[in-house]
Parts: C-alpha cells; structure tokens; sequence
C-alpha cells in the first residue's frame, strides 16, 4: 500500500483535460471540490463516445446486432462495477444517482408497508407506527430526508447516532432494539472525513435483526471497498464522485433481498408479463431499472473503474490520506482556524471541513475562488451536522488521486489571505 | 485580484459596522429567511407608521456571509424613512441589479451605497447573499398586512 | 412545412458517425429503430464533452468559477428545452428518462393519498377507492404500470380507452366521470405510429375536471409540439429518443400545479431546511430533482434541442411522415403482410408496424438483420396493444430525420426475403 | 448471408414439422413459460412414469419464433423415454451450449440434433428462445415432486 509519487500523479493529470484549464482571469485551476463531484479522464470520456459512435442502442430490447452490441457493453459494465465493489452482477443495479438508490430502498419499503396485492416475501420490508429508522447526526440530506419522509409515510420513527466533539459517532447515543428495521449511514462523512465503524454497527443491527443500509459515496470512490465482506444489506454509489459520469449510480443489494423486495419505479424492462388487469414483475436486477436506462453512462461507469483498478484503490487512499495530512498540517498553523472532524488520520479519508474565525465560510471560498481554488462552502448537504457543530457553513477542501501536494500546499496560503483580506489576521 | 470587485468599500464598511443590527421592539411584522445552499439566516422586523405606509423602523439580525450582512445594513440606510412605495421600488431596482450579471447598470439616485453590489451580480452564487435580507424585508411588509397576530415566524 | 430533400438528408447523415458503421460482415447499417432510441450528431457528443472538458462541477452547490459555469450551462439547457416545447423553464423538472417523469407524478399522487404532514394544496393530487385513472389501451409500459401500482396502491380503479380495428383510439370505450382524477394518454403511439386526439382528450377530461398527463415520449421528437397550447397539465419525454443523451428525460408541469405538488425523490438539492426533526421542500423544478443532477445530460439535450431547431420541426415531421408512405406503399405490395395502425398518413408519425403470415416477427427481424436492416421485433412494451390486434409480437420500423427513403425502401425487399427463406412465398 | 449459421437445415425441419406437438392428457405437472422480451409463450406438460424417475411423455403448445418452436420440437425428441436425470443433464449440456456465445463445443452424442442450435449461441437476443422450452420443461419437472394437485399453471 505505497501512496502516489509526484511524478505519478502528474502524468495522470494529463490524463483529465479540465485540470489544465485557468480560472478568473488566467489562474491555474486548483480542484478542491471531488466531494461534490469528480472530474473525468480522457479514458472514461472516449470509452462513452466511442459505445456512441459505434454501438448505441436499446439494451435488452433489440434483436439486431447494435442491440446485442450495447447489451454487452452495458452488462459487461455492470460485471465490472460489481466486481469493484466485490459483488456480483445480479447484486449491481443501475439508478441515476446515489440519491435514488435510496429513495429506491426508502420506497420499496414503503410500497412493501402498504401491502396490497403483494406477496409474503416483502413482510420483512414492511415497517409501521412502532417501528423505528436509525440514522446518524453526521448523514447527507441523501441519506436522511428520504427516511423521514418513509416515517412520515408509515408512521414509523426516526432516530440517530450523535457525533462527538471529535467528529466521531457516539455509539453510546442509541439503543438498537427489536423495533429497529433500518440502520442507515455513512461509510465516510462527505464533510469531515470520518469513516463510519461499519463492523461495530453492522454487528448491532444484525443482532437486532434490522437492516443495514451504507451510503458509500464517499468510500467507494476513495477506497477499496468490499460489500460483500462488509456484509451490509444494501450500499449507494454515484459514478460521477468516482471519475465516471454524472446520471449513473448504483445500488447494491444482497441477491436474497432483491429478490424479495418489490419494485419502485415501474415501467417498460422491468416487467415479466402486462396485462392492463395487472402486471408481474421480472427478476431482479431488471425488477428495478424501468425504461431506458443511462446506457453509455454506465458504459463510461465501467470505463471509470477500469481507470482506477489501473491506479489501485490502495494507492489512491494512500494518496488521499496523504493529501488530507498536508491540509491539516498546513491549516493548523493559520491562527483561527477550527478543522470540524478528526484532527488524526485513522479511520479517516480525504475531506476537510474548517471554519476560520471572524470570516465567514462564504468569504473565504470567494478569496480562494479569487486565487483558482474551488472548494466548497456551505452546509454540504449536512444540515444537522453543522447545527450540532453551531455553524451554519464550513469550508471544506475535498480530494481525488489526481490532487498535488502542492495545490494542497495552497490551501493554508489562501486562508491566510482571507483572513487579511477580512482584517482579522 | 478580482477580489476588490466584489468586497467594495462600502460594502466591508457596512460588514464591519453594520447600521441598525440587533432586533427592536416595536415592530409589526417579522421574516425569517434562509438561503438553503449555505444555510445563511436572518430575521429581520419591520415597523410601520400608523396608516401602514411609511417604514419607521428595519431591526435584524444575520447569520451568514459578508456581502449578507452588509446587503441588510445598506437595506436599512435605503428604506427607512421612505414610504412602503417607494421602498418597495428601491427594492425593486436592487433586486434588478443584483440578478443581471452586471448587465445593469445600477442608478445611484435609487440605491445610494446600494450599488456598490454590482459586482456580486458577476458571481451567481453570491446574489442570493445579497438579496437575503432584502427577501426578509419584502416578505415582512407582505406580513404587516396579512397576519393578525404580529410577529409570527414563518 | 416542406419535407427535407435527399442532399439534406444525406448531409445531415454525415453528422452521426455511428450511421457510417456497418453491421453482419461488412453491410452498410440501415437503422430503422429509432423509436427505441436514436442516434445522436457530432453536435451532441461535443457538446457533452467540451462542458466535460471546461466546466464540470456540481451545480447549484459551489461558489467558484467552475461551479457557476455548470450551473449555467444547466439551466441554459433548462430554458432552450423548454422554450423547444412551449413551456417555461420552471416548468421543466429533469428526470432520467419519461418513465421516471410517469413515476415521479404517480409517486406524487400516492405520497398526497396518503396525507399525513402535508399542506391542503396537496389534496387535489388524493386518490383512493371509487376514483379513476384512465389510460388506453395503446399505452407503452411505462404509461400503465406506474398506473396499475397507483391504483393498487390507493384503491382507485384503472380504465382505459379500447382500441379500433385500424388502430385508432375509441373515444366511446369509456364515459369520463366526476370520479375520473387523471387521463393519461400516448401523443403518439409507439408502435402504430398513431397519433391520438389530445384536444378532444383535454376537452373531456377537463369537463370533469381530470388532470391531464401526456406522454410526449414519439411526439416531441418527431413533430412541433408546444405544450402550453395543448393545455395539457404534465408531459414527459426522453432525451434519448431526439438525438440527446440517454440518462436523461423531462418532466413539463404546469407552474400552478409542480407548485402544489409534493415531492417524489428527497435528498439534497430539494429540501429549503433541514432538521433531523423534519424538512421543508424547496420551490419547484428544484423540489423534483434531487440529487446532482444528470449534469452533462441535460447540457446535450441542450444540443440536441438546438440541432433540431437547425433543422425545423416542420421539415422533420415531413420528412418522416414521407419516409412512412413509403414504407406503408412497399409492405402494401408484400403479400401476407398486415399493417398494425392506420394505413394512411393522417394523424399519424413515421413508426410502422406489421406481421408476416405464417413468419414469426422475431424471424423477420433475423432476416432483416442479416441484410444490415436494424428493427425492432416483439411487443415494443405495449404488450395489451398486441393483445387486442390478438399477435404476441410486431416488427416495427421507426425514423428519424437521418434516414433516407432508399433504406426504408429495402425494408419491403427484407421481408420478401424473409417470406422465401421460411417458405411462405 | 451469415443466415444458415442459425437456422441450420435441421432447425427449420422441426420447425415446419414439430415432434410431438400438441397438448395431450395425462399430464404430471404443465408449465407455462413467457419470453418478457417478444411475448413468445409455451405451455408444456410432462408425464412421468409411475415411480417418477422416466419421462414418459412430453406434449406443448408454443406461440413463438421458429428457434422457440423448434427447439421445443428437438426437446422432446432428447428427454421422451430417457430418466429424469439423465433428462436434466442434457439440459444442462443444452443451456451451456445455448449461453456459451459459441465458445462452447457442443457434444452430439449428448445433444443429437440439438448441437443445430450451436449457431443461435452467437445471437444472445435469441437465447432465451432457444430456451423457452426446455426452462417449462426443467419448471414442470419440478412441479411433479411439488405440487399436490396435478397440472397447475403457475
Ligand atoms: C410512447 C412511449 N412512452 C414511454 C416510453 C419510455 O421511455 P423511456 O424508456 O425513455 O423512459 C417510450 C419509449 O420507450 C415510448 O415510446
Ligand atoms: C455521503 C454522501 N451521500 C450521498 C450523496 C448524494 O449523492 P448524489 O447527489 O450523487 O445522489 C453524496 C454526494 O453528494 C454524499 O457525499
């Protein structure tokens, strides 16, 4: 597990076009948003333009030759992707966003909660007043309103973890019981890093019987993750934070579960027979990919994941990691800055949240914008995290294997000039 | 550096003393507002006359950015003392300059230290710092009419 | 309105490098399924790439340069679309293809069914037993399942309009009713290529005070559609099948009514205020679009809008009604072929339907296949269709503004072909 | 013409003049199978003899495409008269070779006229018909132990 040299990452930086690019007025651009979103190599671009140039077509529908073309593609990408996350192809479901593969889970659930017309199987997704959803104080909007909206739909309750002073989960601050059906969270907190005890928790919602459900935005695309070893129920993941496109994400589910759970978006594909009396439902993983699905973003999907099993996942954790000690090395020495998270790097991947006393998360983001670096600033999509930290917005600088020690390097330099340029320093 | 585009003078004079801050009593009507991209807050109270048709007093308190701060403390400066008219003209105007990418031209008759937010209107994601406190205005003018209980939050 | 020339055709040809590839050993790619999915211009793909290249970032989420440029890129997109349809850009919510848009109302309805934590503007959006959904009987999957899972979901009760011998719907099969809460209708059908009576449709369904939904899916591809005139309350069309990007697709609601509307998918990018307690919705589009979004998606279909309009939807609805007759005349001389649909061309679009006596569609198609000729064989997921024409499955030729009257001709010779090779000729 | 590649001379024998064909009486166990892609049906039955371990008879109805028909046809000539075990490893051998993407050296003596349908393998739309018989014939097989009552259609 060797971290990238500097040589390494710079010749995999011509590899992603838009990082040669300037900003405001003739600055090299400084990446420091792939939290929120990834940039793409060249690879994963010529991959999903040459399926276009050659093979597209409806998958799963045709009979002619382009049709036997971009099912192959799309599949062969699925067997990839599945293979990436140590799952099997049956396992992998394609959703346009990790957003919906929750919603996906959240509304199964919910259809499986009102009952009619379906079969005993879907008992185990069922949930109702009594019941109870467990989050985390530290969760995505992603992965926390689609379960209080599934409360306020069933009547079930909605609990969480707290997170300690150190951004840590309380694991002490809820008791699992038998009421417990759902344990949802994080492998990785998009704003501070912390990666989430996956075990512990695993294990205490198994022996509450509840089913666990990880949102690996923040893993998959930073680390190697095997789901299948984690031994989780359910995980989500966007192709555009792993270098792939924007529109393709997956959900994974246990082959068991899939099987038994009912669909949530119906339509053409995921059907086994249609009558206009009622319909039934095809196996999975097509049960759950009604129409016509992101096809060449799928393919780029698999291209992606080519492109970083090229790379290594060790090594762009390494890297990461490594990226995430310059930063907090650096900003530790700028007077006012308070990092929001661990301060240590176990258990810990790439993003940095900080406020800096006296300038507001807004400011400094618009002077390092002035300087060509794009962090994020705001909530991240975290609400609650925030309020329990009592800020409204924190800056976060987030990482991937193409960053440069150096860009990180600058980090430190732009809050200083923030701070002088809002006269607190 | 672009930077002094945006932060002008005025606007960091009003940021570090901002005019008429905190919350007052009396007042008719309150509006809470939040931008949801950042979380940014502010309460602001509006008090009229008796006939509802001037505005004698704008009280507030913000959370949030620069460019927030300083867009409700030049608010004050600009609306009290005017009538509801002409307020919510100014409103108006300002509102214009700060949604148009800097293709307005802003009329300093109109908007006083107001215009010194032209350069936001360059930055997308800044306008809606700057019209925060403007937003909590109109809506608690909208109020003082509305609502028979004063003061309620939204 | 005059239909394109061939030199047009054959200029326009040249901007889809996929229709240059051969198929089967060397036989130039006829491709007549483009109502399954079309192919997309040089325009499209480099426009999707050059906003990969140049500024990708998440949008509506980041303060910096790169994170500005996508979001205008974005909602650039977002009012070129819906000036495209007649709509107005708040008006156009982006899905990941119709089948979603069909879902996301129905999911709507039911979240609204069931009540509680919701508004009273909410309530117009409330079925339960004794209400109606009316279909037809003509509908794509996609147009009926989310339907049938609505119905059973609530209670209501789904009808639908029956089907004439020549393919044309019968507006007597069902008596509307104060009950009837949703018409939902194909602009046109998938497979016959008919085109439906939506003045007619909307005149009734208003009468009793129904809302409208209309599948947009073969229309707004082929034909010069503008929403707001055909008062319709909500549409849904796929970028796939009007030379855009797949994985992406458009929701039109009428402003009064996405207002009103309880959200479907919740996550990030919806939501105004987030508390672990409870959440409150952001305005329309951004309530529906949870989530990052299909970024680079929309910015082609953004493209694709504009390569349309370089060409005029007049001139493309000519062209493949043209390109219709002479299908229609070439299979009519072919003895043992049936047409499925309207023979003549009026109310009609380019999709041609047909079976051969005594040679199974999927045979046809292999045949067809064999010679370069792309179609599409089976139900085309509008399985109740071929019911009521009592065949398990159609060959379907379908145009775009690329084909030319040459390829539709070797259509004919094709199934000839395929007569003699089973022996029926 | 890479046509006779999959629709051997042999496929379409069957297909013009299907063994067996038919539904008859007594049945053990009937399957009814449906291609959700084109439509394509089968509804199959099997007889059994009496301890349950020989195919006796094997009898079907099928709407589909000559591959489907045909190779429903060829089934039965394999498994009528052979032991239920016997019957499912030439399944066996017969979906290998079917999914095989013409990788697979089909085994004559194992598959008798079914190593024709080697060239459908390199057509994966097809597949699935070449197989719809034989998934209501490994289905029905297995409704014979299952069932109580004889002949449900599921
Ligand atoms: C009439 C009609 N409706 C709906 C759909 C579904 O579109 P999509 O699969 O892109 O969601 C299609 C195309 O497949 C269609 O032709
Ligand atoms: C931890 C986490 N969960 C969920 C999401 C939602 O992902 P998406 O917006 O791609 O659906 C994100 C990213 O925004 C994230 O960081």
């Amino acid at each position: 597990m060797t971290s990238l040299e500097s040589p390494d990452v710079l010749k995999l930086r011509s590899d992603f076009p838009i990082l040669s690019r300037t900003v405001r007025g003739g600055r090299p651009l400084v990446y420091l948003d792939s939290g929120a979103t990834s940039q793409r190599p060249r690879q994963v671009l010529d991959a999903e333009r040459s399926f276009l140039e050659q093979h597209n077509s409806a998958v799963h529908r045709g009979a002619h030759q382009l049709a036997e073309e971009a099912t192959d593609a799309y599949e062969s990408a699925r067997a990839r992707i599945a293979a990436f996350v140590g799952a099997d192809p049956g396992e992998v479901v394609f959703v346009k966003n990790a957003t919906e593969g929750i919603n996906l889970i959240a509304y199964a659930m919910s259809n499986s909660s009102i009952r009619t017309g379906l079969g005993p199987e879907s008992e185990r997704f069922a949930l109702g007043p009594g019941d109870e959803v467990v989050i985390t104080e530290l969760e995505h909007h992603a992965n926390l309103v689609p379960w209080q909206e599934l409360c306020r739909r069933t009547g079930a309750t909605l609990r969480w973890y707290s997170v300690t002073d150190e951004g840590r989960l309380d694991l002490d601050s809820v008791e699992l019981t038998e009421r417990t059906k759902v344990v949802a969270f994080a492998h990785q907190s998009n704003v501070m890093g912390t990666v989430l005890p996956v075990q512990e928790l695993v294990r205490r919602a198994r022996a509450v019987g509840a089913l666990v459900v990880l949102d690996a935005c923040q893993s998959v695309p930073h680390m190697p993750v095997h789901l299948t070893s984690l031994d989780v129920d359910f995980a989500v993941f966007s192709g555009h934070k792993m270098l792939g496109p924007s529109g393709v994400g997956v959900l994974y589910g246990r082959a068991e579960l899939l099987e038994a759970m009912p669909p949530f978006l119906s339509g053409g594909s995921m059907i086994e027979l249609v009558r206009l009396e009622g319909s039934t439902y095809a196996p999975p993983p097509q049960r759950f990919e009604a129409g016509v699905p992101m096809t060449s973003q799928a393919v780029g999907l698999g291209a992606a994941v080519d492109y970083l099993n090229g790379i290594g996942m060790d090594a762009v954790h390494a890297h990461e990691l490594e990226l995430a000690r310059v930063a907090l090395d650096g900003l530790a020495e700028v007077p006012g800055v308070r990092i929001i998270g661990p301060t240590d790097l176990s258990d810990r991947g790439g993003a940095v949240a900080f406020v800096v006393d006296g300038v507001h998360a807004h400011d400094v983001g618009q002077v390092l914008d002035d300087r060509g670096i794009a962090v994020r600033v705001g909530h991240h999509c975290a609400w609650p995290l925030h309020r329990r930290f009592g800020v409204a917005a924190t800056v976060r600088a987030s990482f991937h294997v193409y960053n440069t020690v150096d860009e990180v390097a600058q980090l430190a330099d732009g809050v200083r000039a923030a701070r002088e340029f809002f006269g607190v320093a | 550096m672009q930077l002094e585009q945006m932060y002008q003078e005025i606007i960091l004079d009003h940021y570090r003393s901002p005019h008429r801050a905190g919350l007052r009593e009396p007042f008719d009507a309150e509006s809470f507002q939040i931008n949801p991209t950042c979380g940014d807050e502010v309460t602001l109270r509006v008090k009229l006359d008796d006939a509802g048709e001037k505005v004698v007093d704008v009280s507030y308190e913000t959370l949030g950015c620069s460019i927030s701060q300083a867009s409700t403390s030049v608010l004050t400066d600009l609306v009290v003392g005017q009538s509801v008219e002409e307020s919510m003209r100014v409103l108006a105007a300002f509102q214009e300059m700060a949604q148009g990418r800097g293709t307005v031209e802003p009329d300093e008759d109109v908007l006083g230290d107001g215009v010194a937010f032209a350069g936001v209107a360059k930055y997308p994601a800044r306008v809606k710092c700057a019209l925060l406190g403007w937003m909590a205005f109109k809506d608690a003018v909208v109020r003082v009419g509305d609502v028979p209980e004063k003061g309620t939050v939204r």
